[in-house]
């Protein structure tokens, strides 16, 4: 019987050297970007944007010769969106020489993985991860942000505000971490613009019965309603809030509540509601209008929604270190990131080196139609200098 | 206050739905279906497809039929075959069910979020207790409570509702009196997947279709059927109430605890009363 | 007790011989594994392994308790999970030192499981799964909701001395030194549990399983026993939850999840929990199984699903009791 | 006399304990035959071995004259053989009229209906909306013979039916069974209290340890043998 | 207490719904002697034997082991008392190999007394065989094991030969007896093969309809004509 171990072990020795692959890595002329990321699971849609956007870019690159002569090669793996599976891809895919990484969704996900880049000599450049704390207290040499943080959403807040004429607000924000700030910094926003906040409401992660917080929005008589849901979540309370007559009565704005997959599903339900834009296809920078042409043409006339946006944006970033360090090390492409200044369907913007922060415009708007389809239109271009507040100190940027 | 308690009663009725085709099985099977949150899905993505073309009646009708199918198909190709191993077995297969189900949701329907939009005949909204209220949510109601009287007279009156209470008893009694009880082992897995279906397409307009969807509601109506009493349908029903009444306020009056509410009170029952509300079995 | 006749032992117990065996294929797989990490060069199979072997020392948990007390636990996430937050909010606060926070980290888990137990041990068959996944996920909830310490649902880094009893950090984060490491810890767990299984205790506790009443009736109290399974057990987990912190350095709310506690399920009926390394087998299996599906494919789901199913109606009693009813059958009943 | 049920050659038991050993037995059409025996000795196998909760490990149980695999529960009950079991097994979830009715088996022709069974036992008429373990033991036993009926049985295997009965119930127990018997059925009754098996049995085996020891017609019984094997 | 029998019940009554399993029964067995409990199915001897060892509780009536009232204690401390008993359904521990279930039934007894009860009852041979493995018989001899380890004073036995061969019946009668002799173990057997009852017991009980019919010598049992009514029927 106790035998049996032994032989067990053997078997487990045996089928170890089997799958250990044959040797390192050697195609150093190649850039390898290695997608951690969503492909199941409730954020697998948001996946397939990052992924899409991704590949695109680099077809894009390909078909030009590659990045500064490297030929580009990309490949996912699912993460789940959950930061310990983020962990174990994210590993794999830097041991495999797919050491630039991109593409996770949750801010969890790129949390875990920062400690880690330099154990595995890789960089991770998050382009929708929002936590503060990525360029935060959480950050390090090797992870970048080219997407807005939530204290940049935060920041177009409370001038927007200051213009809307409704003096009662509701908040309602998801349970989480990112929701609570967000409601947090509206609040300040009103005390500053003098609104009233006459409901501040906190729904758990991943409910799917609304209509309680419904009844104390409609009965606190507010008159604007900020919503920071996303999301599963964002799709479940537009749906019920508009059956319950919510989203004629009161004006809603929100973050993250209608992007443009979540218009996709709701459809008509989102029109009119405000927001914070990210990113538009209907940007009108002539960089954003060559992107949107290309990708019309190679994806049947769809256009970039905002996530496809910014990681196209994430993309153009690292193609573009990529070039001004002439190598495809990780070491080198993230000195050249830190600090870079970087061509962008944005127009030009830049990576700041105190915490890895890209400095960007940031943009209000509402879902309106255009041609044909419902869109985010932007209304309010609010320029980066203002749009990005001053590094908080929280992050004590190491060396790379 | 009044319209919040109806708001519970909404969402107590849906739970009463989903949980309901669980506690057929269970009364039957002895088995805990994992998968039963994954047959709810396909329910509101066959409710969504068929919507468009044969309209709300169609697409329930179509949902309960695909369904039925799947359950009839689970009982005789894995559940049966299964029924003398250790339940914990057939278990870990509702678990597998539950996965290649979500994958093929998402190949069949797409990793997008879909919606499916609220019937034209039940849109807009009616005034209850001063406030307006939206028809749909009534309907949830109303077809809870037919699901609840038309099956609590199926199995009262019905030949087979009686096979089926007689069988979830003693099935070996019942067998020898000349009961095909394997025939009513598929009926009951087919009737308790199609619940889930019908209650899959219920929802489609109220929440947000993806192929992980089934995860967000299958705790719960676990914790309905547990607290009910694992087999009583009785015990559910007054579960789904209570449980969609305590969620509700609880939301409301104490929103710092709310998702712990229904664990705590679930550990409390079973602690009170191993076999549940009105259950027999353990 | 007058009277005790001292005959001649006609047979001899617990014969020692297996013991030392047992020792012996111990140490001989612990030397196995420092050679296997002497060998392989590649850290990609040395991290895939040792995270494998993690998961192995957490699913061995949950499967010694249904080895010993025939109930099937959905919560053991809870155990895992807490050690790890443990570790992480005891440093992150800097409360204490990281030693004591490891000894607090196995003990919280365990002293929970012991006080739970004395509760629900009694509730028998599905309710006390279902108990445990409520238990399980009600400290989900909590560390989603107290996110001023926990992050929430984006958990948070954990920040660990240079050193953890004199020993480099770095160690416990390097693949090859923490393969070691684990593999040592998964041996000695399963040496550990074989000793105990087959001790009074161990064979008593199967006695309580295969028939309460009768161990009753032969004079044994049977709740405490039975309790003690399951602190055992959970303590068994809670060291997997310590090396995955050391290790990974980041916690988030997915360690409290049922779906853990459901994947350390799979993987223990995989193995076969009648053998206490039935489940570790299983965990490594299904680990390794589930990364090569997800390299091949997204629908490494459909994939998982099907196979679950396939050997679940072939070999319902796992994969170690089918390997060991094969040994039986060839080299006659040990 | 065409048989109904036999037994030939049957060794059945439970794991690995063997508990009937090379039992024969027939029983035909309108035949009325008493298993004897004391507790233990193997009869509840013989209806366990049919039913296929004791394993047949060799002979054959034919039903009707085929060969029978008992592994399908209902298929006795289709071939016409109703059991009454030991311990009666009421169904406690339904109510007595509810216990009766499981036993209608679906597309045959009917003689026996609810009402016929509420005529022949007027007291379940009576409680027909209480629930079935609410009866008293020998209404209970009643039921259970009433439900056994329901499914027109042209053989009714009776399993102890006397267990825990008073002495006066039995006999009216008695005076059902005949008339029963009168009415055609074939009876099969499993038991230990020779009174009940001496007003309603024509012929009788005896089983001990495991084997049929002696059977015949009760007219010729020994009252000595009778009382080696069944009583003190 | 002027002189204290082993065990003793009195006034016993036990009720499920409407039925009486006992209806106040009244049981005295002297130190020593071996006792037969009969009567036909259903008539109450399983339900006094779990009374008695403390399985099922009784409505009304007392319990008492060598004077003491044991009532109120439960199963496992009635065992460290010295009550130990057996199960009409072989009632072992069929994962367990032979010697250790032995081995923890000797544990909690604390008397090591293994060897010599597996003598006794020839398990020897099987120690180291799962008990699931072995014959039924086999099995029957280990349930009574099981309850004779430790020496236990006072032995409830619920059908020991039940489904045994006549050779085995006859075989563990013997064995019963001389045990009992030898160690002083006072005892009480519900059986239904008469000849092991008639061969081994000094009195015998006879229990109908959940209360006493007759108690006497096996032969005042043989001649009391309600005896074998109870068995016969009342048309004999």
């Amino acid at each position: 019987m106790r035998r049996s171990h032994l032989l067990a072990f053997g078997l487990l020795g045996s089928a170890a050297a089997l799958v250990a692959p044959a040797g390192p890595a050697t195609a150093q002329e190649t850039l390898k970007i290695g997608v951690p990321t969503a492909l199941t699971g409730t954020y697998a849609g948001l996946g397939a944007e990052a992924v899409r956007a991704i590949e695109f870019a680099v077809a894009e690159a390909n078909a030009k010769g590659g990045v500064a002569g490297h030929k580009v090669e990309i490949k996912t793996l699912d993460t789940e969106a959950k930061p310990e599976v983020a962990r174990k891809q994210a590993e794999k895919l830097a041991l495999e020489g797919y050491k630039i990484l991109t593409g996770t969704i949750a801010s969890g996900e790129g949390l875990a993985m920062g400690p880690l880049l330099a154990r595995w000599d890789a960089i991770y450049v998050s382009t929708i991860n929002k936590s503060d704390k990525l360029t935060g207290d959480s950050c390090v040499p090797r992870m970048f942000r080219t997407n807005h943080q939530d204290a940049q959403d935060a920041a177009v807040v409370r001038p927007w505000l200051g213009s809307r004429k409704e003096g009662k607000w509701a908040i309602l924000a998801a349970d989480i971490a990112w929701g609570r700030d967000s409601g947090k910094s509206f609040v300040e926003a009103a005390k500053v613009n003098k609104k009233d906040i006459v409901a501040e409401i906190y729904s758990p992660f991943g409910s799917n019965d609304y209509a309680p917080f419904i009844q104390q929005i409609k009965s606190s008589g507010a008159e604007g309603l900020w919503v920071a849901l996303a999301g599963r979540d964002a799709i479940n309370f537009a749906t019920q809030a508009k059956e319950f007559g919510l989203l004629d009565k009161v004006f809603v704005a929100g973050v993250s509540f209608v992007t443009d997959n979540n218009v996709k599903t709701l459809g008509a339900t989102s029109k009119g509601i405000w927001g914070i834009i990210n990113y538009s296809s209907t940007l009108d920078t002539p960089a954003n209008k060559a992107f949107v042409e290309a990708w019309k043409t190679k994806y049947n006339g769809d256009e970039p929604a905002s996530f496809e946006g910014e990681t196209y944006l994430g993309m153009q970033v690292i193609f573009q270190a990529v070039e001004k360090a002439k190598s495809v090390k990780p070491v080198d492409v993230a000195k050249a990131m830190r600090g870079g200044t970087f061509d962008t369907v944005l127009g030009k913007v830049t990576l700041r080196a105190e915490d890895h922060q890209m400095v960007l415009p940031n943009y209000f708007g509402y879902i309106g139609e255009r041609g044909g389809k419902l869109r985010p239109i932007i209304t309010e271009t609010i320029p980066a200098n203002v749009a990005t507040t001053p590094p908080t100190g929280t992050c004590k940027m190491g060396e790379l | 206050m009044l319209v919040q308690i109806l708001n519970g009663l909404v969402y107590g009725g849906l739970l009463y739905i989903v949980s309901v085709g669980l506690v057929l099985i269970f009364g039957l099977r002895r088995i805990v279906n994992f998968a039963h949150g994954s047959l709810f899905m396909l329910g509101a993505y066959v409710g969504f497809s068929v919507a468009a073309m044969g309209g709300f009646w169609g697409a329930l009708l179509a949902a309960a039929i695909v369904l039925a199918l799947v359950g009839a198909l689970l009982d005789i190709a894995i559940l049966q075959p299964l029924q003398r191993e250790d339940p914990i077995v057939t278990v870990l297969v509702t678990f597998g069910l539950l996965l290649i189900l979500e994958d093929f949701a998402q190949f069949v329907w797409g990793k997008d979020f879909l919606k499916s939009p609220v019937p034209t005949m039940f849109s807009g909204s009616v005034l209850i207790f001063g406030e307006s209220f939206p028809v749909y949510r009534l309907v949830v109601i109303a077809v809870a409570a037919l699901v609840a009287l038309g099956l609590s007279v199926w199995l009262r009156l019905s030949k087979i509702g009686l096979y089926v209470r007689a069988s979830s008893a003693d099935p070996l009694t019942t067998a020898m009196q000349g009961v095909n009880t394997d025939r009513v082992s598929v009926i009951v897995v087919a009737l308790g997947a199609a619940l889930a279906g019908i209650s899959g397409t219920i929802s489609a307009p109220l929440l947000a279709l993806s192929p992980s969807m089934g995860s967000y509601i299958l705790i719960e109506s676990f914790i309905v059927v547990v607290v009910g009493g694992l087999g009583s349908f009785a015990g559910a029903f007054i579960a789904a109430i209570v449980i969609g009444q305590v969620h509700n306020l609880g939301l409301v009056y104490v929103p710092w605890a709310a998702t712990m509410i229904p664990f705590l009170l679930m550990v409390g029952v079973l602690i009170w009363r191993p076999t549940g509300i009105a259950g027999s079995h353990v | 007790m007058t009277g005790i006749v001292t005959t001649d032992p006609i047979v001899s117990r617990a014969p020692p011989p297996r013991h030392a065996l047992a020792l012996a294929s111990a140490i001989g797989a612990i030397a196995c594994g420092a050679l296997l990490a002497a060998t392989i060069q590649s850290s990609l199979m040395m991290t895939l392994v040792t995270q494998a072997i993690i998961t192995a020392i957490l699913a061995t948990g949950v499967g010694f308790l249904i080895r010993q007390n025939g109930v099937v636990s959905f919560g053991h996430a809870a155990f895992y999970g807490i050690a790890c937050y443990t570790i992480a909010l005891a440093l992150k606060l800097g409360v204490m030192r990281v030693e004591f926070a490891i000894l607090l980290a196995l003990a919280l888990p365990t002293a929970l499981a012991f006080l739970l137990g004395l509760v629900i041990i009694r509730i028998p068959g599905v309710a006390f799964s279902m108990l445990t996944l409520a238990v399980g996920q009600a400290f989900y909830e909590f560390a989603m909701k107290a996110r001023h310490v926990t992050g929430g649902e984006d958990g948070f880094s954990v920040s660990l001395p240079p050193a953890i009893l004199g020993i480099p950090t770095a160690w416990f984060q390097n693949p090859h030194s923490m393969f070691v490491v684990s593999w040592s810890v998964l041996v000695l767990i399963i040496f550990g549990l074989a000793l105990i299984a087959a001790s009074p205790f161990g064979r008593l506790t199967v006695a309580i399983r295969e028939n309460e009443e009768r161990a009753r009736f032969i004079g044994y109290r049977t709740t405490l026993p039975r309790v003690l399974v399951l602190t055992l057990s959970a303590f068994v987990t809670a060291i997997a939850g310590v090396l995955f912190t050391l290790y990974n350095t980041f916690v988030s709310p997915d360690v409290l999840h049922w779906t853990l506690s459901g994947s350390a399920l799979i993987m223990a009926i995989i193995g076969g929990p009648r053998l206490i390394w039935g489940p570790a087998l299983g965990a490594i299996i299904f680990f390794f199984t589930k990364d090569i599906a997800g390299d091949v494919t997204e629908h490494w789901q459909g994939i998982i699903g099907v196979i679950l199913i396939v050997v679940m109606l072939v070999i319902p009693s796992g994969l170690g009791g089918t390997l060991a009813a094969l040994w039986q059958r060839r080299f006659g009943h040990g | 006399m065409s048989e109904l049920l036999a037994f030939s050659n049957v060794v059945s038991g439970y794991g690995d304990a063997r508990i009937l050993h090379d039992v024969d037995l027939t029983i035909g059409d309108g035949e009325r035959v008493a298993v004897l025996g004391r507790n233990g000795v193997g009869k509840t196998t013989i209806v366990n071995t049919f039913l296929g909760v004791a394993r047949l490990s060799s002979g054959e149980v034919r039903l009707a004259g085929e060969r029978h695999s008992p592994i399908r529960h209902f298929i006795a009950a289709r071939r016409g053989i109703a059991l009454v079991p030991q311990g009666r097994r009421i169904i406690p979830t339904l109510t007595v009229r509810e216990n009766l009715a499981i036993g209608g088996a679906p597309g045959r022709n009917k003689p026996w209906t609810l009402d016929r069974v509420f005529d022949l036992f007027p007291i379940l008429r009576e409680r027909a909306n209480t629930p079935g373990t609410a009866l008293s033991g020998g209404q209970q036993q009643m039921l259970a013979i009433g439900r056994a009926l329901m499914s027109n049985p042209s053989l009714l295997v009776l399993d102890e039916p006397s267990e825990g009965l008073a002495p006066v119930i039995i006999d009216e127990l008695a005076v059902v069974l005949r008339q029963l018997a009168d009415a055609g059925t074939a009876l099969l009754l499993i038991e230990q209290h020779f009174g009940l098996v001496h007003r309603v049995a024509e012929r009788y085996y005896v089983l001990s340890k495991g084997t049929i020891v002696e059977q015949g017609h009760l007219a010729g019984i020994s009252m000595e043998s009778l009382k080696k094997h069944v009583a003190v | 207490m002027a002189e204290s029998h082993a065990i003793e019940g009195s006034k016993l009554t036990r009720q499920f719904g409407g039925f009486f399993a006992l209806k106040g029964v009244d049981l005295a067995v002297k130190r020593g002697e071996i006792r037969g409990l009969i009567g036909p199915n259903g008539a109450g001897k399983s339900t006094l034997i779990d009374v008695l060892s403390g399985r099922a509780e009784h409505r009304s009536g007392t319990v008492r082991m060598f004077g003491t009232d044991i009532s109120a204690m439960t199963a496992q401390q009635r065992r460290h008392a010295g009550l130990a008993r057996s199960f009409q359904r072989t009632n072992i521990f069929p994962d367990l190999t032979v010697i250790d279930q032995l081995d923890i039934a000797s544990r909690a007894a604390e008397m090591p007394n293994i060897d010599e009860i597996m003598a006794e009852l020839n398990l020897t041979a099987l120690a180291f065989r799962r008990a699931a493995n072995i014959s039924y018989g086999d099995q029957r001899r280990l349930d009574l094991a099981l309850a004779l380890i430790g020496r236990p004073k006072i032995l409830l036995l619920d059908e020991p030969a039940a489904g045994l061969s006549i050779g085995e019946s006859l075989e563990l009668a013997h064995i019963l007896k001389d045990l009992a002799a030898r160690w002083g173990v006072t005892v009480l057997l519900v059986e239904h093969d008469m000849e092991v009852v008639f061969s081994i017991c000094d009195r015998i009980t006879v229990l109908h309809l959940g209360a006493i019919l007759a108690e006497g010598t096996p032969d005042q049992i043989r001649g009391v004509p309600e005896v074998v009514t109870a068995y016969l029927g009342s048309s004999v």
